[in-house]
């Protein structure tokens, strides 16, 4: 165990399968010479080489289209979106295609690809450049979603995404990088689709993923404070989502709110909402809460911004109205 | 070429124009459903490429597929039995006319997105590439796909790094109802390479013969390290885009004229004159692909369909 | 009033706004000589001639970059987009640009924008071609997403959206075009951003729109037979979504039933569910259902893509279910 | 030109490098968030463009837009709020450095999603040619954008449609961390062009002397109706891509060679020895420009914030 950052644990976690595996590389944007926008694969260059660092050009569409067909002949492709409001130049070739290829064509194509991309708001980037949007990617079959909130889990997933035989939509959020977290020495993998009962409580069940599981722990600890004991299920992965883990929180407790980043109109939070009424109607003892983000652009201006996302006192105050 | 390739080449310009007419009733039988493009007028572009290639050499083109699997040598049985949407088809009845594939055969598909496998052809190439093996990928498209986007991406990343990518732009005249012109800035496709230094020629589609010099040539090349190669083929659809098109944008002398360069009778007429077939050897391979294609037919009608379990499966690899 | 199908009431919304506006004007792909890949513009060419309206290059990010342009100078371009499976071709611009330049340059810009595009499964054009992923553009504030289930509403939404000064994208589906339906003759609109009773009932209330209005209303009339009284209410447009009617009905029948053509997760019925139980929680006697697209890909073959579709049977089988 | 013209171009200059130089220490000092990206280096390029513009020509570019903005004729105050996110700024703070407009000034923006305004572009001159307006579009981009396919698609439409853009690539050598040349097939820009039939040309970006004099021609021809033209202006930024940048993609005798070539010494220089002004004028100016930095920075620290009701505003124009 070490406490490093998620930036760290994911770098790792990189580092370590091309080591494994040299069938595992790394293409795009900034990636090599300049160490990635986030330094995510800092001196991966100098160690692995341009053949298996691949800076590409701007254009995105190519970048996943090149890993897409790479992939296909058996390569295991990690290509990086520098971040996710730039998956939208590459859209038609994350979910028309490889979230497709393998069920159009009966099976026999097979596409071991890790999107890994970067989202979240909070630094004054604007509204091109601060979404959370990852409910958009999850509404497509074929796809997996995943959305690690520890560096424990990243590194774990990041794995587990590198060795799957499937296209993985890998989500980092830009404000946990810095975050540090216990992560195991070595190698490990955390399996892909498993929610995860991260804190435990009997009152209230909050179901959160990714930047606001760090956001709803503050919650918790807040909440504890004043004799309320907040259970959190981190779900990891958006698509396959595990619902049992929440499920059986929800039994116990009866009360929930779900906090994610994203805008909440059919975003995150309604599904998972709409799947606590269907599964577990009986046990509903207060009308479930969203915590979202307002639904406008995210703005540059700090007030503003910090106003649109969800904020601890959100969760509190949402976790106050189910009880 | 041996006498046996000449009359293999003349084999698949047939069975393709065969199946395209007899997939055009089934369609309209209503046993063929979706959407259905009919290669008829270009059998000599595909044919001429692919069966320059060799073994490692992939193949990826459009919608416009049907042809092209039966270039890289997907049965006809599976070509029709996709068509009508049965478990023996080449994507097990999932993909239909415009998702053909068959990756043993190399052939990568069938991709009914305009210009969205051009990207993927890249990366086919690059796998090529980082594993050192020699395949040269032979990317397929129409005159239309070089508008958008991916295209410029696709030719700029093979020029970058220098991949093993012949790019084969089907010029038939149309994007859908669009000509040419009134799409693109240059009428001339093959000018666009230039903008990626990318080394380019023009050759007639029409005449396979061309089609097959150029293709050996190039592949020699790209092979050899040379990167990517763009070729440009003029030729033409003799039928509307797909099925149903009201073809208001092209007049019937034109396509009167371009029928008069049929590719078929241009090969039958070359293979003759040259003394490398008699018209009876070919009157022969005529009746063969006739048989095929219905013996085609029945394999396809008789096949069973996917099991309502099948519509579960192949969304992931991993359990 | 007029029997006309919902293909001929587009067609004539779209002309008869030329008519009134020379600065409303149409570009897509083969919207000019070809006369629309619909028919929905046939006989424009050569009325209107090609200045207004425009044959493109297969290019889609272009032409919806190309309409905010033109959208931004004061015109009022009706942007087509073949099918909404080429959107994601266009999405960066969709969700990036049209979405946010109004509020991110502080209301200085404005776009009368439409976005005109055709969804839908159910014609075994296979993966790429067949989606419904309406909640997808739903989900960006900025957009407003309009889906008539009608020709009637079809014909006078489009005429809204065509004179409203926001970008909208305006969803049709190619398994309408043929439907008939009574249009008032001439000139009116009908405003975006209201819900509406599209059948009354008192035992369950059924909230859906586009295609699944027509299956719904076939589900009812059979539940009508059998006694059960379904109220219908087409939501006709997404964002801003209009609950009042929804709500009001629900709190009569007290029981829910959402259908969409969609996929399921992370959809637009989770989103409907959601509100119903945070607005009317009081009011729920049985668990919501959703009826809602198998979650795969759309594969070609006839009996299997039916199979994934939602059915008239599926929707019945849920009403029984809330019953 | 009269002397006065020479000399407000001058004063452009400097204050742009002077408000990007201030915008730099707010940036230290937390009072500036967000990305920040500078233009200094580059101060003749915009200059000499836009200053050649007639009122009715739209200037549009990409997130490296403060000294567009001045160019255009937003007042430094109003650039300095914005980047403080003061209501008072040129997007009521809403957009920040990457996203300043003002659509009175015909500036169109800031833009920062990479090339994604290029077909904006086309848009906006779509909208003059179709009411008859003779204004030219100016759209300025950066050498990565060109790789994007929304560039591609973009100049394609332009030529088809003759559309009067001036397309301005602004080749600073690199797009973050990667130079022309890795990522680019081509080194020279402006052979891109070539694939869509737009004439092209090459300037030095440094001497905004030629930057104006072939905006000047090039804007007459493109307002005469000779449809799109393609420029690219050879410079370099001289601070990093944005703040924060480490820099270990270029050698600092690099940019040492190209601050040799100081936009503004040059032209201080040009204004000097051709007897166009005395040093002296030249200093006055200076101090005038320090001044109007820091009155600007006293604006906009002084400025109100936005309202937290300022949140819901503007997400629809229609109520
Ligand atoms: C991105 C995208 N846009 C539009 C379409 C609809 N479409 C299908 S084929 C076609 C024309 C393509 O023309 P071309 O590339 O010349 O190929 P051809 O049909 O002539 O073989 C169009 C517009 C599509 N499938 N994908
Ligand atoms: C579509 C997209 N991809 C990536 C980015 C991230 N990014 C911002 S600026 C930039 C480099 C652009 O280089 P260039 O066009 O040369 O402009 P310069 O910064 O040199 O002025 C990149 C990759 C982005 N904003 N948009
Ligand atoms: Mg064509
Ligand atoms: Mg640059």
């Amino acid at each position: 165990m070490a406490r490093i950052t998620m930036r760290e644990a994911i770098s790792r976690a990189l580092w370590e399968e091309m080591e494994r595996d040299p069938d595992v590389f790394i293409m795009g944007e900034e990636v090599g010479v300049w160490g990635g926008s986030y330094a995510v694969t800092k001196g991966f260059y100098d160690h692995f080489g341009e053949k298996r660092v691949r800076d590409t050009p701007i254009s995105e569409s190519t970048i996943i289209g090149a890993a897409i067909g790479a992939a296909l002949t058996g390569l295991r492709p990690v290509a990086e979106l520098m971040t996710i409001n730039f998956a939208f130049s590459a859209m038609d070739h994350i979910v028309n295609q490889a979230a497709k290829l393998h069920y159009m064509f009966g099976g026999q194509m097979t596409l071991p690809l890790v999107i890994r991309t970067v989202g979240g708001g909070g630094r004054q980037l604007g509204a091109t450049h601060s979404q959370t949007p990852d409910a958009v990617f999850a509404h497509f079959p074929g796809l997996k979603v995943v959305a690690p909130g520890t560096a424990e889990d990243a590194k774990g997933l990041l794995k587990s995404a590198i060795r799957s035989n499937d296209p993985i939509f890998f989500i980092e959020h830009a404000t946990l990088y810095q975050v540090r977290g216990e992560v195991p020495d070595g190698d490990y993998t955390i399996p892909i689709g498993k929610s995860k009962v991260h804190r435990e409580g009997k009152d209230v069940t909050i179901v959160t993923y990714s930047k606001m599981l760090e956001t709803s722990t503050k919650a918790a600890e807040q909440l504890a404070a004043t004799g309320i004991e907040a259970e959190i299920i981190d779900l990891r992965t958006l698509r396959p989502l595990d619902m049992e883990p929440v499920l059986a929180s929800f039994r116990k407790t009866n009360r929930a709110v779900i906090v994610e980043e994203g805008w909440r109109s059919f975003g995150v939070g309604s599904e998972i909402a709409s799947r606590i009424y269907e599964e577990a109607f009986d046990y509903v003892d207060a009308p479930i809460q969203r915590v979202a983000q307002k639904e406008v652009p995210l703005p540059y201006n700090r007030t503003l911004e910090q106003l649109a996302l969800p904020q601890v006192e959100d969760v509190i105050q949402a976790v106050k109205e189910v009880l | 070429m041996e006498k046996e390739e000449y009359l293999d080449l003349y084999h698949q310009m047939v069975l393709i124009r065969r199946i395209e007419e007899a997939a055009a009733l089934l369609y309209q039988e209503g046993k063929i459903g979706g959407f259905l493009h009919l290669y008829i007028g270009q059998e000599a572009v595909s044919t001429g490429l692919i069966s320059a290639r060799l073994p490692q050499d992939r193949v990826i083109t459009a919608y416009r597929d049907h042809g092209v699997a039966i270039n890289c040598g997907v049965s006809a049985d599976m070509v029709m039995a996709e068509l009508l949407g049965k478990v023996t088809g080449t994507s097990h009845g999932k993909g239909g006319s415009m998702h053909m594939a068959d990756v043993h055969k190399n052939f990568w598909g069938g991709h009914a997105i305009v210009g969205a496998h051009l990207p993927i052809a890249a990366g086919l190439a690059l796998g090529d590439q980082y594993k050192g093996r020699n395949g040269v990928t032979i990317c397929m498209f129409g005159d239309g796909a070089t508008n958008i986007g991916y295209f410029h991406e696709a030719l700029n990343l093979s020029k970058v790094w220098n991949l093993p990518v012949l790019w084969v732009c089907e010029n038939n005249q149309y994007g859908m109802g669009t000509a040419v012109d009134r799409a693109s800035a240059v009428s001339e496709i093959r000018q666009k390479a230039e903008g990626y230094c990318i080394p380019n020629e023009r050759v007639d589609g029409m005449d396979i013969i061309k089609v097959r010099q150029a293709a050996e040539r190039l592949l020699a090349d790209i092979r050899s390290g040379k990167g990517p190669y763009f070729l440009e083929v003029e030729t033409y659809r003799f039928s509307g885009h797909s099925m149903g098109d009201p073809e208001r944008y092209r007049k019937q002398d034109e396509v009167k004229r371009w029928e008069e360069n049929d590719p078929i009778g241009i090969y039958d007429h070359y293979l003759t004159s040259n003394k490398i077939a008699e018209e009876a050897e070919l009157d022969q391979i005529d009746q063969k692909v006739a048989a095929e294609v219905q013996a085609s037919i029945q394999f396809a009608e008789t096949s069973p369909e996917p099991e309502p379990a099948d519509l579960y499966k192949h969304v992931y690899f991993d359990k």
